[in-house]
């Protein structure tokens, strides 16, 4: 009958909430209620496991978590600065974007979350080695965005010419939102396509091969793919909250570091409560793996990718700061919470490239 | 020569006057002027249409999977969709994924409307007003709800006003319009009748400018809620939080990023399915009403 | 008796003598709303009219003669009974002017030429021709807004003489018209009648315009409408609205029609 | 009593039998029969009400950015939306961007007149069609246009027909139901006039039903544009691919995705610009034509 | 001559005693149209009417009678001149029924008595009693388009009346009347216009009814409107429509009217 399939508890933030009010006696931080933002996705693999696990409300206390699911960059940029939320999971590029259109006022990367997770994967029937892709149509998630600007410089690095804002030249750059990704694939309009997981995997199964993993491009094979944010205001007001969850995610990292099949199962389970679908393990397994989560931000990637997103001129240096070339980001790192939380639990520092607090 | 009627002998005419067959089609039925019907009659005449309508879309929709023109994640069968919508019943979301929607269309809506009356009857009615505010008003339907969101969760962050600023944005400037194109039909002679017998001011709104514009206020009144429903679409695809539920929207945007054609296909069928029942159950039975009462309906037959 | 007159009385026999009449309405009923609450508003209603008839129907007000004349031009159907036009689509011109307020006055009679397969170059013509003839010459560019009422009922005459159909039903054509120029048209309408050979159904309010233009009055009662009485009208034409003839008549028929109101009751 | 019209009489009594001041207005000017006036007065009248809205939005905007209501990131100022448009300018994209999306626009527009009309026209008089597809053409115009993104791309693919196909989805219905609505209203009378004139079949939809329901056809035309305008937004968020040139919901998007609020605000500025002189340079004019012939102007005065 | 006549012929020279009229119209020209193409359809018209007053308009179709009512009633600006009404909003009764078809006909008439200020209880009732006034008993719940023409127009001619206003114009309200219920009403209005004191301001086409009602016939010239001339009519009330002193003054008015419309010559 209606219902008869219903989950006994129902959905996660009912569990936060049963657990905040059960440990509300507990101490208590200088905010009620800490508002989090993230992605249904498994690069925000910190966030889906942690919240999962219950690792943040662990370290929050009697603060409760009120979640917010947000499926695209700009939107959750714009939470932030509506004060809708106050610390968010988020990718590379909306978060540069996000500090230099706000004159380096409406947020800070306090933390990295992931590296990886994003490769190129072709039509095998149309492509088969990296020297075939003159003439052909690669889709990129959005103009300017991490991938898209990987893409560029990849294309550039090999010779190609691409006009970074229409796309057209040597190789067609398609941007197309990730979610169309695969029926454009399906139905042929692209070639192959630039892409982060589970997108990547998921073309995997309908017949694309990979041609390339970005981590190779990249020295160390690293390169950041989430942060975490935390807008400027917040971070003054409560430092002590932001601690604590940078303490969760720590955790959380090392907590998916320790189990990666109940990690992976958690975060499959996270979206299916969120978007009523789990991952196929077709798609879950390749791409969790090809995902490292770690609390380094990776600041020089950072500084990398706005370099090349410059290059492309798909990134302009806000008006008041345009002053040097390469992209400032001076400031837009604050990573001392970071460092104090690794500290005590005996870790070293990570550096933020000479992009800190000034 | 027997026949009951004159028709026979004016379709024989009019066949050869202009050979088209929907002409013929339009005329055949323009004179029928059918009698007051039982109700069997009244079922089979209302409701049987309707549902040989869908009966026929999906046989298509079959025939097209089972002759596989199309590779099966690209068109599920019915049953595939039907499955999808087993699933939401069972784990008991299926209605408070529609209600939540609902709710909101509809309570945004009647707010459109209480705001959107206003603004139209006076940009109908005072000159500078409408040079000044008209196109505005034209232009800002022709906006996409999509673009007011960026705006829309900066002022207000993500929760219930956003959605409905948004929907407000989307429906009024409709509402509006529509009620002033329903105004600009209105025969200047009710207006003068009305004005004659003291209908003037507000009271002339009330009385005679409103129930005289009704006919093509209700039809702004249908686009301005085509308009709420498709802007809140819009706005839950923005962001889901707890505080927000689960709505249709958001049902649509997760399979589309699952990539599940049936979910995909289960969330349109929704969709449909509520702005045909809202049709149905608030429009058309208001619409006849108002039609009948006028001695429009004549024209329907 | 002018020969015209004798050649019609004697087709308005005709039925009786087997030849086609123009318009053959055999008992018709007719009624509107829903079965429980029907009004019956004509009731068993026979009348022929004979090719090149002009018969005029007289009746109080709200018996149905509008009823009656939308059911010879087929825009209705009757309850029961049949009412045949062998000679194709009536031309009707409505009690309510009906013009098309979207078109001029000339382009509404135009309209009318065209849909009767007068070719392009004499539309424009024939319609001043036919303005002229409603006296309103110069009136072609006007909006239907822009005309007075009598106005509009003439530019209606127009319209349906513009179609050209060989029967003519006509609703109170002369009803928003001064004298004057209700004089004039009777002699329009007589002598175009007399010279396009047409069948006639003419209602109108006024029994002295009745007397003066048929060949046949037919007065309806009310609440059902019945044929009550008809006269057969066998002064010579040209007549004339003030002529002793056609006023003795008339008072003889405005007797009868006061009884008949009166037999029916009030409301 | 020595007032050159009757209106004083008439007013105080109004003013006294209902007080509404709004009521009151709208009266004042009910009263005023405008007569004609010179090109300056014209220019007067009609260009500078529209200048004066815009400028006191601007002088309100500008208010409000200076007295730093919020963060100049969240409201940026006129005079920064003004140098993204510049920029433009100077990059030689402005015109490109809005003309790939007007040119789109307004020949999905087209096509979707030739393909609604029809249907508006046999859905208004086939009464069975009416009864079988009226409600889910109402239920199709709630359908928001992104619902139809998915599958126009998996049968289309990415490029111009995929976007028609989308806009078509959006306006087609739109315009077919104000067609209907605009027949619904039209006085039994005109239909019977026309038949009795032998207008019928296709003649009569061409020469009575039509004119007689344009009023409202025209209305149906305007939120038809709007629908379309607003789908195409919707279909170039989804993709852009070299082939389909920058358009102006792209732009906003990229602008969106820069988080640069002022290109966000310049890309809301110039969408509300287009439909606004869309609205001016097509519909107002034929509207206006269409409402003076038929004498119902007299109502807006 | 009877008293009540008396005393308002008197009414009618009130204002070259002065003593304020009830409708007081001065030098009024009006045209319609821009300014290269004017039609210049009234002239200098100057005509009052005094209070319970009862003045016939008579003129050609399209002379511009029913304009002049407009802009007695305010719903048009005279192009020159003033036109006063000290009495407050006169009721009009327009040449085309101008029912709300959103309303059935008793509810018509309830809005105009609502709007009238009379209280709700009593609205129905009165309603009732209008209808019945105007021979509808029973047709309070028909809407407009299920009435017959002369039906609307008496049901508009009760609305006017609901209005209680102590102006009431009139334009050819018994046009589409057949003559017998033209006379009830005619005896209806004759009656209400002594008893409630009304000042009337009515157009007609029908000399004799024009003679049967008046105090006072203005005939008005065509293009432009002027007044040609006037007939103070002494007859005693109650009159009847076919007396010989109604029949020979409508005679002379007839002649009076051919006259003007062949001076100003056919269109
Ligand atoms: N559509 C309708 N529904 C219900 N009743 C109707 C309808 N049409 C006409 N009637 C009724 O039928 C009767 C006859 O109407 P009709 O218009 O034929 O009268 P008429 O003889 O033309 O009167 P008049 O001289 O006043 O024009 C009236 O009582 C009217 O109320
Ligand atoms: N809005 C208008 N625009 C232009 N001309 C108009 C307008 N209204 C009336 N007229 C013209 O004014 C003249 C007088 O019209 P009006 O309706 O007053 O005539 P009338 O005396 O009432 O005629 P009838 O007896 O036929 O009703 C007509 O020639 C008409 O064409
Ligand atoms: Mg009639
Ligand atoms: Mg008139």
């Amino acid at each position: 009958g209606y219902g008869s399939k219903a989950e006994g508890t129902s959905s996660g933030d009912a569990n936060s909430t049963a657990a905040a009010g059960s440990s509300a006696a507990g101490g208590k931080l200088s905010a009620d209620t800490v508002k989090i933002g993230y992605f249904a996705n498994l690069t925000h693999g910190t966030a889906l496991v942690g919240l999962q696990e219950g690792l943040f409300q662990k370290e929050l206390d009697g603060t409760r978590i009120r979640t917010q699911v947000f499926n695209a960059g700009p939107a959750e940029i714009e939470a932030l600065n509506a004060g809708s939320i106050d610390i968010g999971w988020i990718g590379p590029s909306p978060a540069i974007n996000g500090y230099t259109k706000s004159d380096g006022k409406s947020l800070k990367i306090i933390g990295g979350s992931a590296s990886g997770g994003v490769k190129l994967v072709v039509n095998p029937d149309r492509i088969s080695s990296l020297d075939d892709l003159r003439g052909k149509k690669i889709a990129t998630p959005q103009l300017g965005n991490t991938q898209d600007v990987a893409l560029l410089n990849y294309l550039a690095g090999k010779g190609y010419k691409v006009d970074a804002s229409s796309g057209a030249g040597d190789v067609s750059v398609v941007r197309t939102d990730n979610k169309v990704t695969p029926d454009a694939y399906k139905q042929g309009s692209v070639d192959g396509a630039w892409v982060p997981e589970p997108t990547a995997s998921k073309l995997v199964t309908l017949g694309a091969k990979v041609l390339l993993d970005e981590k190779d491009v990249w020295p160390d094979k690293k390169f950041v793919i989430t942060n975490i944010i935390v807008s400027q205001k917040f971070l003054r007001e409560h430092s002590d909250v932001v601690e604590a969850v940078l303490r969760g995610s720590v955790d959380t990292n090392a907590f998916i570091k320790a189990n990666p099949d109940k990690a992976k199962a958690d975060a499959n389970e996270a979206i299916r409560k969120e978007s009523g679908n789990a991952l196929e393990p077709a798609v879950l397994d390749p791409a969790w793996a090809d995902i490292d989560f770690l609390d380094d931000p990776l600041a020089g990637t950072l500084q990398a990718e706005a370099d090349h997103a410059v290059t492309a001129g798909l990134l302009k240096l806000p008006r008041s700061s345009s002053a040097g070339a390469g992209a400032n980001l001076n400031g837009i790192y604050d990573l001392t919470l970071l460092n104090k939380v690794l500290a005590a639990k005996g870790q070293g520092p990570v550096a933020d490239a000479g992009l800190g607090t000034r | 020569m027997a026949s009951t009627d004159t028709t026979p002998f004016l379709d024989k005419r009019e066949a050869a006057a202009d050979t088209a067959d929907v002409g013929a089609g339009l005329d055949a039925l323009d004179s029928v002027s059918a009698q007051r019907s039982s109700l069997g009659e009244v079922l089979r005449q209302k409701a049987l249409p309707p549902l040989i309508g869908v009966l026929v879309v999906i046989a298509l929709w079959q025939g097209a999977y089972s002759l596989h023109l199309t590779s099966s994640y690209k068109l599920p069968s019915p049953a595939d969709v039907w499955h999808s919508a087993q699933d939401l019943w069972y784990q008991g979301t299926l209605f408070s994924i529609i209600w939540t929607s609902v709710w909101r269309g509809l309570s945004g809506f009647l707010l459109a409307v209480v705001i959107g009356t206003p603004i139209g009857l006076v940009v109908a009615r005072v000159r500078p007003v409408r040079t000044a505010i008209g196109p505005v008003l034209q232009g800002l339907q022709s906006l996409p709800s999509v673009a007011w969101v960026p705006a829309a969760v900066i002022w207000l962050g993500i929760n219930d006003s956003m959605m409905y600023a948004v929907i407000l944005l989307g429906a009024v400037p409709s509402i509006a319009n529509g009620l002033v194109a329903g105004i600009d039909q209105v025969p200047p002679l009710f207006l003068r009748a009305g004005r004659t017998i003291g209908a003037t001011g507000l009271a002339g709104a009330r009385h005679v400018l409103i129930p005289a514009a009704l006919p093509g206020y209700l039809a702004g009144l249908k686009q301005g809620w085509a308009f709420s429903w498709r802007s809140l679409m819009a706005a839950e695809l923005v962001a889901s939080s707890p505080d927000l539920g689960l709505g249709l929207g958001r049902y649509l945007e997760n399979q589309r990023e699952f990539s599940d054609m049936s979910g995909v296909l289960l969330g349109i069928v929704l969709i449909l399915f509520v702005g045909i029942a809202i049709e149905l159950l608030v429009f058309t039975p208001v619409e006849r009403r108002v039609l009948r009462n006028r001695g429009l309906l004549a024209a329907v037959k | 008796m002018t020969p015209a007159l004798t050649t019609s009385a004697d087709a308005a026999g005709a039925d009786a003598r087997g030849a086609a009449p123009a318009v053959r309405i055999s008992h018709v009923h007719k009624s509107f709303g829903r079965a429980g609450a029907q009004t019956h508003v004509l009731d068993d209603i026979t009348l022929d009219v004979a090719p090149g008839e002009f018969v005029t129907l007289l009746g109080a007000s709200g018996c149905g003669k509008s009823t009656l004349l939308n059911l010879v031009a087929g825009l209705d159907r009757p309850t029961r009974g049949s009412i045949e036009v062998p000679g194709g689509r009536p031309a009707l011109m409505f009690q309510e002017h009906a013009l098309f307020p979207w078109l001029t006055a000339g382009r509404n009679i135009e309209l009318a030429l065209k849909l009767a397969g007068v070719p392009r170059p004499e539309r424009r013509a024939e319609a001043e021709r036919l303005l002229e003839l409603v006296r309103l010459k110069g009136s072609y560019g006007k909006r239907v807004h822009e005309l007075s009422g009598g106005m509009r009922q003439r530019v209606a005459m127009a319209r349906a003489l513009a179609q050209g159909s060989k029967v003519l039903l006509m609703d109170e054509p002369f009803a928003a018209l001064d004298a004057i120029t209700r004089d004039v048209l009777h002699d329009e309408i007589t002598r175009i009648w007399a010279e396009r050979q047409l069948s006639v159904l003419f209602v109108t309010h006024n029994v002295r315009e009745a007397v003066r233009l048929a060949q046949r009055v037919v007065l309806l009662s009310s609440r059902p409408g019945r044929v009550a009485r008809e006269w057969r009208i066998d002064l010579p034409q040209p007549r004339r609205i003030e002529s002793a003839g056609v006023a003795d008549l008339s008072i003889e028929i405005t007797e009868e029609l006061r009884g008949e109101i009166r037999r029916h009751g009030q409301h």
